[in-house]
């Protein structure tokens, strides 16, 4: 849990090429961001400035969906909440915005997992893409549980699946996709079913809590990537922390990924 | 084009440039050191520090306000002697003054927090802060009423013979008042403006955004508060003043120096562009170029009334 | 869907629904008749008005700053004879009752106003503003310290037996000491928060914006500030409050009455959307209906801490 | 000078219909304001909100240039001299702003007049044309003198020369176009020369004041223009006042025409 050997900060000049709504409140952008693009690791994240929004002066930390290196380009999935994220998504292709990255601790290599599950609910889903690819790049088997309110809100199903091979476990709220009820469940009892090295999650405090419970239950080391309010996104202000059995941390650059074991709910 | 003399002397420190950061919105500078080398300041601040550390608040710490921020985070600080062991380490032998911003819940605490680092030689001057909002002992209750800043303030001043400036609220009936105490007791600058007490309010959930309930305001928003007790506290005292509240740009930071700012600070503005100390210090040189200032000293309370 | 009660009763007087105008925002009403007829309004509050009427300060008289504006009009009014025939006559006949603000250089001018209005009829309640930031004598002064605001709010008590607001200043190191003195003293409300003490500068020619020099802060950049002093406040007094200070919408107005407000001034938001009132009213009924109250005293004071 | 007769207020959604650059920093935006254009008088101005400047809050004070009735469009000529103008500068076609209109006392009506005089300097040169227009159109004879700093801040004249049949009278400061110096000069000449029963100038205040004096001294009746910075825009908040010989007067509402005899320079 710590940030000293992080690679350099990049502070780049991004251009939006797309800004597309793909589901309730959910829209996915690309951006040109070479140089960002090439560093990032999964589990990082960027700290957005929304150009124009003068009186709302603070960055906003997203997640990368998915890194294009070679096209020097990068996806960022992300719902719109606030006044932040309503402003970028009506944002037309060609406008210019600054990101900081990458930023904070990635997820740890997959290399020398035996088998890992990904568990990723709402708005949490893109952050674990990233590893699932590199899983599946490193050879490691890959099970993946996405929860959403409703089948139009599952918007990385596809990407997934067409990442696996095969559909993702997929879990609903209103039944209209997979499971009826909270992921939690059917990822508790993959880990009762399966053997796996690690568990990775992303999502509401809710669900990361049971999933790092499910997981310490069945003794399977687990991460997960904590979302804090962030004003410097930087490891400078402190007001991102988050209570550790070390202490408070910062959610910037000493996570946003913790071990689980390590976070206190 | 005739060289801009951009050095200043603030009460016995002599900064290359008039800009440093604001205390608790750079760390130790190492964190932003990608974007701006640390030696490209005329000073570095360093976050309040107290003895043994301080947890600081609970979150969420910070709230976006128009224009500008609140923030709780209550002085979390490892204590002095980390801040020795790592951040005075990483800053040794670059070449840059370390202005280290001096935290207690006690008199007591202030004066033994300057005295483990009186000796140490990479510590240029301190900024004794008598006014955060964020704690419930020490901080800005000390900074509020004049016996306790004559107190603490004299009592720090015979801790030291380095450069002592007493960083003070805005959150007073009369700051000048204030001002004047810190004078006479000992300091030998002024930084101004902390964070003015604020608060931010979800109306949906029916409760505070932040955990402690209330904050401290910075950002764009204060800038006219903060002008205004510069321009009050330079027409009061003899000392010089560092000047800060919502400065995010050149142009800002020349408004302060107008007012009567010896120096200034940035804090928010890292948060919105890590490059804006930078900017700040090539804007200020930018103006005077414009202006044909050949020393800018020469703004230092120039404004015309 | 239920209909919400709207009414609210701040210290006596009734008001239809929480929403009336800042003092010196809306004159009296006249001049936004195109936009709101003034019935709508839960009350008019009307500029700051003196015995014989004063000329105010030089122009410029306004500064735009972050999400704000400082004003230094310095209390320009005709004087409380022009105010009967004319702005008082407007009003006669029209539903809404009127609370006039008054002002004065000395302790006797506040009562002199007080007693040449108190049996006009067509005056409603009287907001006592003991915190106008742009004169010279009166204003602020009176208002930021104990001994001066329980001389001045006890003899107003004594000219009347109508509704008397107190505006209170937060200009001042303890809101609460001051909130606490002007109940003692017979406030059967107080409002707040007038504008901050702030400063504009225009770095090109080194002179301040306003001809006056410092001016008083509004808008949405005060926000913080007036929601932490209405909830002190609200926790610090019994007698109810009229909370301002930045309200452009109905989000805004709810924060200010969980924070303790029974009803609220919109201020500068009317130079921004003359319709602003308009949207604060129909704001508050829709987070209302929304959340299922149906009754907007249910808000006051609701924060959850 | 009073403003109890003023027609009612108007608050409407304008649409940007183009906004072209017209001289150095100068712009023409024609809007669709049928209700404001239908109703607004010679020397009436609008005070318009400028979308998206979150944190810049208050509204912008423009005269109107022309108004087109029939087709419920209206011109405005601006100048770009800070922030808010800038940002107008860059609003495409298109754009939704708000405006409130029309404000403030008019031109006196030209009807009666002998022969009208008027002279405009910068971007007061839009301020005084509808006015000449009436003139023109009540068969009333007008001169008009236009100052600015050289030929191509002069964006006026041909418009003024196609409503006159005739170029005006322009000055340059240097002498680029016209009469070299201070458009006051040939005023004052003009005054001497010609029987005039009304003058009006709108412009920086010394060539207002230069121009009152000068027709002071020739026995004319004079009327300006005053511009004052603006809260409210509708008489409430006394942001605006200009000294005048009976007080301090509000220019958004008791002007922002004066009697030039009565304005306290
Ligand atoms: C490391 C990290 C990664 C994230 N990744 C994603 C992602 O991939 N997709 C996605 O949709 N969202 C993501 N979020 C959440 C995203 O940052 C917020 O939804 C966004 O900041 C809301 O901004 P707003 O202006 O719409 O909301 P507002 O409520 O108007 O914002 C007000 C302030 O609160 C902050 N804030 C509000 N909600 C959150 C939140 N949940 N987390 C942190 N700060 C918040 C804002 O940044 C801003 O400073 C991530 C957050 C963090 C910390
Ligand atoms: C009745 C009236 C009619 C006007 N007509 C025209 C016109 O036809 N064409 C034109 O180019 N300009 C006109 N102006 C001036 C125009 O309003 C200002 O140039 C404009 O407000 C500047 O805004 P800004 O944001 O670019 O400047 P900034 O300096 O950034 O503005 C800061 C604040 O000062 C105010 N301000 C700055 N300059 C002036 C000024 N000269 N007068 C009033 N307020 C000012 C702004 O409105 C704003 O509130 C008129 C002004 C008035 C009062
Ligand atoms: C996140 C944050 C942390 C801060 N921590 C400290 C601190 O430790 N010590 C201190 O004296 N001031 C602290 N401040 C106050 C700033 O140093 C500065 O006085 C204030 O923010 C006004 O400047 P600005 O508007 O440029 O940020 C902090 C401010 C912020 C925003
Ligand atoms: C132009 C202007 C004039 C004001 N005049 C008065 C006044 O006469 N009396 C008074 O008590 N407050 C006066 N105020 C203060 C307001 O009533 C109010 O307290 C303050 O503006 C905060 O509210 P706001 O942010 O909604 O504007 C004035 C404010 C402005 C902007
Ligand atoms: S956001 Fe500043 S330390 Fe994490
Ligand atoms: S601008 Fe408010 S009175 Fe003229």
């Amino acid at each position: 849990m710590c940030c000293e050997d992080r690679s350099g900060l990049i502070h780049e000049r991004i251009t939006l090429l797309s800004n597309e709504k793909v589901g309730p409140r959910l829209f996915v952008m690309r951006v040109e961001s070479p140089r960002i693009a090439q560093a990032l690791l999964p589990g990082q994240f960027t700290h957005v400035r929304i150009p124009q929004m003068e009186s709302h002066i603070l960055r906003r930390p997203f997640s990368v969906y998915e890194t294009f290196p070679e096209e020097g380009t990068m996806d960022i999935l992300y719902q719109v909440v606030g006044y932040g994220t309503e402003f970028l998504s009506q944002l037309p292709a060609g406008t210019q915005l600054d990101q900081i990255g990458p930023i904070g601790r990635p997820w740890d290599a997959p290399e020398g997992e035996t088998r890992v599950l990904a568990v990723a609910g709402g708005a949490g889903a893109p952050a674990t893409f990233m590893q699932v690819k590199r899983c599946v790049e490193a050879g490691v088997p890959v099970d993946v549980v996405l929860g959403a309110q409703n089948a139009s809100a599952l918007v990385t199903r596809e990407r997934y699946a067409a990442l696996l091979g095969a559909d993702p476990v997929c879990a609903t709220d209103d039944g209209s996709y997979g499971f009826k009820g909270f992921a939690t469940i059917p990822a508790a009892e993959l880990m009762q079913k399966n053997e796996y090295s690690r568990v990775i999650t992303c999502g509401p405090e809710p669900l990361m809590r049971a999933v790092a419970n499910s997981a310490a239950e069945a003794g399977i080391a687990c991460q997960v990537s904590m979302e804090r309010r962030m004003a410097c996104g930087v490891g400078a202000c402190l007001s991102c922390v988050v209570e550790t059995a070390q202490g408070k941390k910062r959610a910037c650059v000493d996570g946003p990924i913790f071990e689980a074991d390590q976070v206190v709910w | 084009m005739t060289q801009v003399n951009m050095a200043v002397n603030l009460g016995g420190l002599e900064m290359k440039n008039p800009v440093t950061v604001a205390s608790g919105t750079y760390a130790a500078g190492r964190e932003y050191n990608d974007f701006v080398p640390v030696e490209m300041l005329g000073a570095v601040t360093t976050k309040g520090v107290s003895l043994n550390g301080w947890e600081g608040n609970a979150s969420p710490r910070i709230a976006e306000t128009p224009s500008g921020m609140l923030n709780s985070i209550g002085l979390q600080n490892p204590g002095v002697a980390v801040l020795k062991e790592k951040d005075l380490s990483w800053l040794e032998g670059r070449d840059v003054p370390v202005i280290v911003n001096v935290s207690g819940h006690s008199f007591e605490e202030y004066v033994q927090v300057i005295e483990s680092l009186d000796d140490d030689d990479r510590v240029s001057a301190y900024e004794v802060n008598i006014s955060c909002p964020n704690v419930d002992s020490g901080g800005m209750t000390f900074g509020t009423h004049v016996p306790s800043v004559e107190k603490i303030v004299g009592l720090c001043r015979e801790a030291t013979k380095k450069p002592m400036i007493v960083k003070l609220s805005p959150n007073v009936t009369d700051v000048t008042e204030i001002a004047r105490a810190a004078e006479a007791s000992g300091a030998d600058a002024l930084s101004l403006i902390n964070t003015l007490l604020g608060m931010a309010i979800d109306a949906r959930t029916r409760k505070p955004v932040l955990a402690r309930v209330v904050g401290g305001l910075s950002g764009p928003a204060v800038k006219p508060v903060a002008l205004r007790m510069v321009w009050q506290v330079h027409n009061a005292v003899n000392v010089p003043i560092l000047g800060m509240g919502g400065i995010m740009n050149g142009t800002d930071a020349v408004e302060f120096m107008l007012a009567g700012a010896t120096a200034v600070s940035v804090g928010t503005a890292n948060f919105v562009n890590p490059l804006a100390t930078r900017e700040v210090i090539e804007g200020i040189r930018a103006y005077c170029e414009e202006q044909g200032v050949t020393d800018v000293n020469e703004l230092v309370g120039g404004l015309q009334c």
